[in-house]
């Protein structure tokens, strides 16, 4: 492979996934590359390149995709619309469709201990964060729901696999359910 | 549990795991340890504040209360009185389903903390098309080909308006007005068979014009235009002009 | 101004027009920028140290926004082949000329019971799916029209021979009276 060419092909890597409204895979990326071009050390190249830019490459959701760095978010909403945030609500079903995946809306409210209304699946089916999965095979196959890449995406995860293990979310000792540290009513503290 | 605290947790109320797990919390034991007798007076009590705020609230904790008290007669029960589920693995599901619903909650806490899209860090909001779509081939395939031609041909079908066969029947009058123009170019006898048209071609056609030959010659006979011979039944039937008689 | 001060004023228009989900104006730009920061030259600032890269700054109408150089055009585009459908009138008269090739315009036109525009014919003509069989040897010595090796290509025929008896798709006592009522001089087809 000639300096040319991989020049080339980081040009290509950056105005494809520039270009793309989705997280570009490196397979598809490998498609537009010329031939021969390994698209992961064009990528990793490429992240490199932009390191510091103000638009920055990231792995999200399986593929590549261009951020903006994180310093600059503030003059950004200052102009650009920003979608309104997610009720505690919403919140807590989007975490039981996430670990629980594909549930249905029964299953969730079970968990959750109350009912689950249509606006705030609404919401997560608008926000394109979840989506149905097919139909459950008990009496009235109700639907099941599961997450979707842009649920990553919104989070900024690889994969599923990123998310912590189960083990993790336990709130210090299993068997005394403590307090102290999070009260259960405040959804906008950061965990830990 | 005092009464600050209760009004506290009053406010993130939803339904009523959510507040049977945060009464399990502030006991801070296991549901297992715990006095089941004091959860429901406590539970109670917020009950019935809560009634005060949120109707179809407190309608959803009825279910819950109604819940913890069999399951606190189960608890008070004796073990032999004990004949199906018994009270210890009902709280110990309960307890489970308290444990999941906060492993979810802190899940949900996870997730807020990261990065989020659209709120920390921004994709590209004008993407571009990178589809360039040919349009130069066609759909086809054999089977709508096979359907188009079978929808063509019935609609064409049925559109044609139903009209019985029309029958070429050769009337009385048709035959006699053949036979009189017929007859003065054939001198003698001639079967009468052969003034039939020959573009009848069905039997049926035949024996109709046949029969309206037979009525024609009969009608001129009568006037002693012609006259008719027959051998034998069924034969043929044989006609001529009468001579004429000399004058 | 400072140089710091136009340094950071750069990278939040660049982060500001990528996330932009519309071409930013200087005006929407300004309320973004650190204050008394000129618009226009920080545009004009980015639009020169973007030149060449992959992605460039470029004007459109309503303000500036981020488009991939117009030379990776070819490598990062997908052609997707997009067939289109033939309309039902196509279809249909394509149908008739395969079963009664060679068929002559007025007698498709009895057969589907419905005129025939010559703009279908011509839309046949030029998917090289039909093509003229000389004249029929009446008055007016109308055009007889028939199918092309295209044809059988496109549905995948090896022969006109494989196409089935057009009685199996119309019920023969339907198919009858309209079809014995066709002109005499109908030329078989070595169909069945």
């Amino acid at each position: 492979m000639t300096d040319a060419t991989f020049a080339l092909a980081l040009r290509i890597a950056e105005a494809l996934i520039f270009a793309s409204d989705r997280p570009v895979k490196p397979e598809r990326l490998a498609a537009a590359l010329p031939a021969g071009t390994d698209p992961m050390a064009v990528l990793t190249a490429l992240q490199a390149q932009c390191a510091g830019r103000p638009v920055e490459l990231v792995e999200v959701a399986g593929g590549f995709a261009f951020r903006t760095a994180l310093d600059l978010a503030p003059a950004i909403t200052r102009v650009v619309e920003v979608p309104r945030r997610l009720p505690r609500v919403a919140m807590e079903t989007l975490a039981i469709i996430a670990y629980h995946q594909p549930v249905t809306r029964p299953e969730i409210e079970e968990i959750r201990g109350a009912t689950l209304s249509q606006s705030t699946l609404d919401a997560l089916l608008e926000m394109g964060l979840v989506t149905s999965r097919g139909k459950k095979e008990v009496p009235g196959r109700p639907t099941l729901w599961g997450t979707t890449p842009r649920f990553l995406e919104q989070f900024g995860l690889k994969s599923l696999n990123e998310l912590p293990r189960r083990e993790e979310l336990v709130s210090a000792d299993a068997a005394a359910l403590p307090l102290e540290q999070k009260p259960a009513a405040e959804p906008e503290l950061p965990l830990h | 549990m005092s009464d600050e605290a209760l009004t506290i947790t009053l406010d993130g109320f939803e339904g009523p795991l959510d507040l049977l797990l945060d009464l399990a919390r502030s006991q801070k034991v296991d549901i297992r340890q715990i006095s089941i007798s004091r959860l429901v007076d406590q539970y109670v009590a917020v009950l019935e504040g809560a009634r005060k705020v949120r109707l179809e609230l407190a309608a959803e904790w009825l279910v819950m209360a109604a819940w913890l008290t069999w399951l606190k007669s189960r608890l008070l029960l004796p073990e032999e009185a004990e004949p199906e589920e018994d009270a210890e693995l009902l709280a110990e599901r309960l307890t489970e389903r308290l444990a999941e619903l906060d492993r979810m909650r802190n899940a949900a806490f996870w997730m807020a903390g990261q990065l989020q899209l659209g709120r920390d860090t921004f994709a590209r909001g004008l993407p571009e098309n990178l589809r360039q779509e040919d349009r130069s081939g066609i759909v086809a395939d054999l089977p709508a080909l096979l359907r188009a031609y079978a929808a063509a041909r019935r609609r064409a079908i049925a559109a044609k308006p139903y009209r019985p066969k029309t029958r070429r029947l050769f009337s009385v009058a048709e035959a006699l007005e053949r036979l009189r123009a017929m007859l003065g170019a054939t001198p003698g006898w001639t079967e009468l068979q052969a003034y039939m048209p020959a573009s009848l071609v069905t039997p049926l056609e035949r024996k109709a014009a046949l029969a309206s030959g037979l009525i024609a010659a009969l009608e001129e006979a009568r006037g002693g235009r012609v006259e008719l011979r027959q051998e034998i039944a069924f034969g043929p039937l044989m006609i001529r002009l009468t001579e004429a008689p000399a004058a």
